[in-house]
């Protein structure tokens, strides 16, 4: 095992996945020269060189049609949106063209395509740079919606992302970039749709994502610890497909389920998973299903107000006792 | 008109040879055919839906598709069923999918406004208008990553010039040089707005052109020799790795712009002095002018009339498509679920 | 009352308006000069000319951007998107900015301008030209948004919006455009955020939006008359601001909750109405909780797939009596 | 450099008088002043986030912060403390904003690129690129509808001139004859690519011009006194009913992009040109040689450097917001609520 940060395990993808498939490409802005914004993408211009790696003006609708057309054409390309907030600019190309073609033409398009992009709260960026976007991506059928939580989680399922011959929204976490974790050595790929079961307990079932997976880990060690509630948690990793099997089998064996969420609540993907096991598992709830989300405000940028509106582990904590109290 | 070529691959000043006329001709005329039986099937109900039809602009469709390579690229609009026939897709697979029947390109999941055929190389007809412009880039950027020197043809219409997307594949495709013609067909009309109303500039895509260091290339596009020669100096110029051009070939549509639109918003005199200028008809004519024999246009427009009543009974004997495949092709692996 | 259509509603509803207040003004593509695609808006232009009423380019973001702007210096626009699937070409500035602005700006910018769009299946118009996207805009902060069932809701609701301060998402569907209905003489003004209950019974509660509405009314007759079972009626009218009280007090007197939603089913609304029932009154449902939507896969095209797919009365029918049977 | 008016209203040959020139001097000093404190204050970790500087850049919105009416509308980038400033907010407001504190112009909740004070027409700093030009004309929109004569200022990058809203709100503009002005700063990098790596024509938004009807206007961005004219001819233009403008103006950013950027990719040698064209230490020079006293321009020093200092200390005194204002200002009303 190999120690990596998240944003090094970024590069290690797309390198691992470049190396060993000539169709793979990767395109966006400031990603090649540059190494990206975050510095996610720093030393595959060298590796590749610049037909594989191509820098774009900043004309986002026009660099995502074009993957589109590279994939429909025999490429596998990997597109940059720096921040997902962006995703916006170019959403009728993702969510009216990608996602829709090969179901229009009965399956005579194929499109393996990747999005990654940068996500999230916690850097003070604001309302337009900040947003956990998960959820438009989730609302479109033909779209596969990842994101990691783990250095090793970003190269395995970047990795599964590439070969998958879907498109798929990567959605990597901007406060996770710095965060460090073991990846096995070697090629690594891991499989789109499975969740994991983080942490085994008996009373809660805590469904977490990105960078509210350590969080709810640390909320579950302070239940446990100061409370005597022991809470599975599970990171669901893949929204589209999800891992229905997975989460349903934890929340009938604890009997309980809480989603915690960075999106403002409305429609959030806890809210489908509250609606699948509100229907699926309704015998074998012992209470009622609690979601922790952003409350549905745009993001505000000052620090303190930034913490104050993002679930915390304290905030985890208490609404977890007060639900099931 | 403004026929400037000074940065093309330099024009091929051969004459078109006879039998590259004729196919002209009988291009154009399987695009009329079709579409008047697709106005025809409209009213007797049998289409569903909208369709947008190419009557009175055949002859671009038509030059293009004699002038393209078997393995170039398409990409069209919801006014597609030209674009996508020219390619060499059957009648019998477009009609079919207007009616929504078994035997349509997409089994009638696609419709009117969405025909492909990737076997002929017509990659789809995009009904947001603006999206396939990138696409088509990006369709060309594959092309010269791989090698194969195949182009990409984008087709879109006047209207098309003022949206965000056209700007942003111009710019694109100019920067990385790369093997695409955007086709822009001028029919004066965004839908029931004429195009003078919503635009700043007279020609709506040649006096953006140098917006992209692109030379502007007006044509009459109810000239399907004009076009064809426009075609081919445009694909050579792809092919020989020299970037993107856009061209503006002048149209009008004889009908409305959808199934729902009598067009009673254009000036009668407007409409005839048009309707004089049938590419078809003036086509026909120059044909006959040049000594091509009237009994081989009437050969061809008989076995056209032929092929469009066949593909029609085809369509029409087709069976509805089967309920279940609504459920399939979300996914490469032919299925649709989301969840285990 | 006067009968209208639910298509001459919208533009009785916005001459209403623009007659009474001369900061409303309306734009949009093929609006003015033609009456709209959809024949919605015949009349403005000869009525209140030609600077109030004003065809655009193909030109959506400029067009949002311009109503965006407009509203934030003294105007009250009606912007019209044609068809709610062509939000996704301008919706950074749908969901961005104009949703942003005033929470961004700590209330110095007021944002009082109604995007009204044609929304939905049934026209045989194919993925690209019916989806149902009510939840797009329900995902984003600072928008409310509204989906009028009848003629009577069109112009009440309508005119609600156009007074409201805040942007409000008007989702006017397609195939109710024909629909006729009874309208009140005089200024009609009705309230955001109040749902309706079209129907009283005791053994479950329907809770539909849009075209849904008359499908869910008929389904409940049938239920009533073919297997005695009866259900309430709720027409949600208004996603932003949902008015949980109307929902939870029926929900909680039946003990069940349907939800009949024409979008594809991954966070949709009634995901959202889910999950607060499964929170808020787990201890009153008799009855797992149960979605009747669209599948999620993109629309097909040709008639009969298109019916097989949108929720039907007869599949309303046997869902809820599957699920509570 | 090319400089045709032809289409503008009369320029205004009018030498620049003295009170204007030592305002147009003090503008660009306050923006200098604000711009180092403010990296000051992220090497101190007052700011957290991210920022983006004007320094360098600071003649262009000095000039319309002189040349505007009170009541004209500014619409600005994430690079945009320059722009709200001149218009009159404060710089205890701008600083304070930055820093997160309850004085700062939003108390907090927009941050650094969203900088917004409607009482002096700084109508929003929008942070994702493109999205304001189209805002912009709305206002100008709003301000012809009602009469007012009022003009909206927009200003934005070389790289956004390659996004699709930049095409769609020139041509609306134009169109509609808006009275807004839109104002490209070439600052030659878009982030930490040169701009001429990514766009087909050599100047970003001059070139673009003529695809709106409009005459390309491209003005030494370092000179504040032609910015000056070129402000006032173009605010006269817009307040004459002709309709938008698009200046082109060529500058040059000091620093990095943002916080986080060294700018390493700039070579050297354009570095050290671009300083010695320091649009401050020009105007100085100038304003010296036409005769101006050193003690006024001192004076003027001393005097920002206080405002900047006392600034620097109101916004440090001043808390940090209540947490409950996170929950305020969604809505009209005041509140955030979604559900009765
Ligand atoms: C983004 C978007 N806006 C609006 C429409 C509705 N619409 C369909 S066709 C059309 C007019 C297009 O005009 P033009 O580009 O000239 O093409 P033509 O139909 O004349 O061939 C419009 C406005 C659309 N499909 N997509
Ligand atoms: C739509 C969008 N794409 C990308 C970005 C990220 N981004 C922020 S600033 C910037 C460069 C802008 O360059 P330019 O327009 O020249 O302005 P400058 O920063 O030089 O003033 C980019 C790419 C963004 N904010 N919005
Ligand atoms: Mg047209
Ligand atoms: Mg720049």
């Amino acid at each position: 095992m190999a120690e990596l940060t998240y944003r090094d395990a970024v590069a290690a993808a797309i390198a691992q996945e470049m190396a060993r498939d000539p169709s793979v490409v990767f395109l966006g802005e400031d990603i090649a020269a540059a190494g990206g914004v975050f510095k996610a993408t720093v030393g595959l211009l060298d590796r590749f060189g610049p037909t594989r790696v191509r820098d774009t003006p900043i004309s986002e609708q026009a660099l995502i049609g074009a993957a589109m057309g590279a994939a429909m054409t025999g490429l596998k390309p990997i597109a940059e949106i720096m921040f997902s907030d962006f995703l916006a600019v170019c959403w009728d190309i993702i969510a009216n063209q990608i996602a829709k073609t090969r179901y229009m033409t009965n399956g005579q398009v194929t499109m393996p395509l990747v999005i990654r992009t940068a996500n999230g709260a916690g850097s003070r960026f604001g309302a337009q740079h900040s947003q956990s976007l998960e959820n438009w991506a989730m609302t479109v059928p033909g779209l596969k919606v990842v994101a990691p939580a783990t250095p090793a989680d970003v190269v395995g399922l970047m990795a599964a992302a590439v070969r998958d011959p879907d498109p798929v929204l990567f959605f990597e976490h901007k406060s996770l970039y710095a965060t460090k974790g073991p990846v096995p050595e070697g090629e690594w790929v891991d499989q789109l749709g499975k969740a994991k079961v983080l942490r085994i307990g008996d009373d809660v079932t805590i469904v977490a994502l990105a960078a509210m997976v350590p969080k709810a880990l640390a909320a579950a060690d302070r239940l446990a610890e100061q409370h005597g509630v022991t809470a599975t948690v599970v990171d669901v990793r893949s929204l589209v497909p999800l891992d229905t099997q997975t989460i349903l089998r934890e929340v009938a064996r604890t009997g309980r389920l809480v989603t915690v969420e960075e999106n403002p609540r409305l429609c959030g993907w806890g809210a489908e998973i509250a609606s699948i096991a509100s229907q699926e598992l309704f015998y074998d709830l012992d209470g009622p299903i609690l979601r922790v989300t952003t409350p549905h405000v745009p993001l505000p940028a000052a620090d303190n107000l930034e913490d104050h509106v993002i679930p915390s582990v304290e905030r985890i904590v208490r609404e977890v006792l007060q639900a099931y109290d | 008109m403004n026929t400037k070529h000074s940065r093309m691959a330099s024009p091929p000043d051969v004459p078109i040879d006879p039998a590259t006329r004729l196919a002209l001709y009988r291009k154009m005329m399987e695009v009329r055919a079709l579409e008047k039986r697709a106005y025809d099937l409209f009213l007797q109900n049998l289409i569903k839906g909208t369709s947008h039809l190419a009557l009175g602009q055949e002859a671009i469709a038509a030059a293009f598709g004699v002038a393209m390579r078997e393995d170039d690229y398409t990409f069209c609009t919801y006014r597609g069923h030209a674009h996508t026939l020219v390619r060499g897709a059957s009648m019998t697979g477009v009609l079919g999918e207007l009616m929504g029947r078994e035997c349509g390109l997409m089994a009638g999941k696609g419709g009117s406004m969405h025909l492909t055929s990737v076997p002929h190389g017509a990659m789809g007809s995009y009904a947001i208008v603006g999206a396939h412009l990138p696409i088509a880039a990006g369709a060309a950027w594959s092309a010269q990553y791989r090698g194969t020197e195949q182009a990409a043809v984008c087709f879109f219409g006047d209207g098309t010039t003022n949206i965000g997307a056209f700007h942003e594949a111009l710019n694109f495709a100019a920067v990385w040089k790369l093997p695409v013609v955007f086709v822009c067909e001028n029919n004066l009309y965004m839908e029931y707005t004429p195009i003078g109303a919503v635009t700043a500039v007279e020609h709506p895509a040649a006096d953006r052109a140098s917006a992209y260091g692109l030379e502007p290339l007006i044509v009459d596009g109810n000239d399907v020799e004009a076009m064809f020669k426009v075609a081919q100096t445009t694909l050579a110029r792809a092919r020989a790795g020299q970037g993107p051009s856009l061209i503006e070939a002048k149209t009008y549509r004889h009908s409305g712009h959808s199934r729902a639109d009598p067009a009673k918003y254009r000036p009668a005199e407007e409409v005839a002095a048009w309707m004089r200028r049938d590419p078809i008809k003036l086509y026909r004519e120059k044909l006959l002018q040049q000594g091509v024999e009237e009994a081989a246009i009437s050969k061809i427009e008989a076995s056209v009339a032929a092929e469009v009543d066949q593909a029609t009974e085809a369509a029409k004997a087709s069976s509805v498509p089967e309920e279940s495949i609504a459920m399939t092709e979300v996914w490469a692996n032919g299925d649709w679920s989301w969840r285990n």
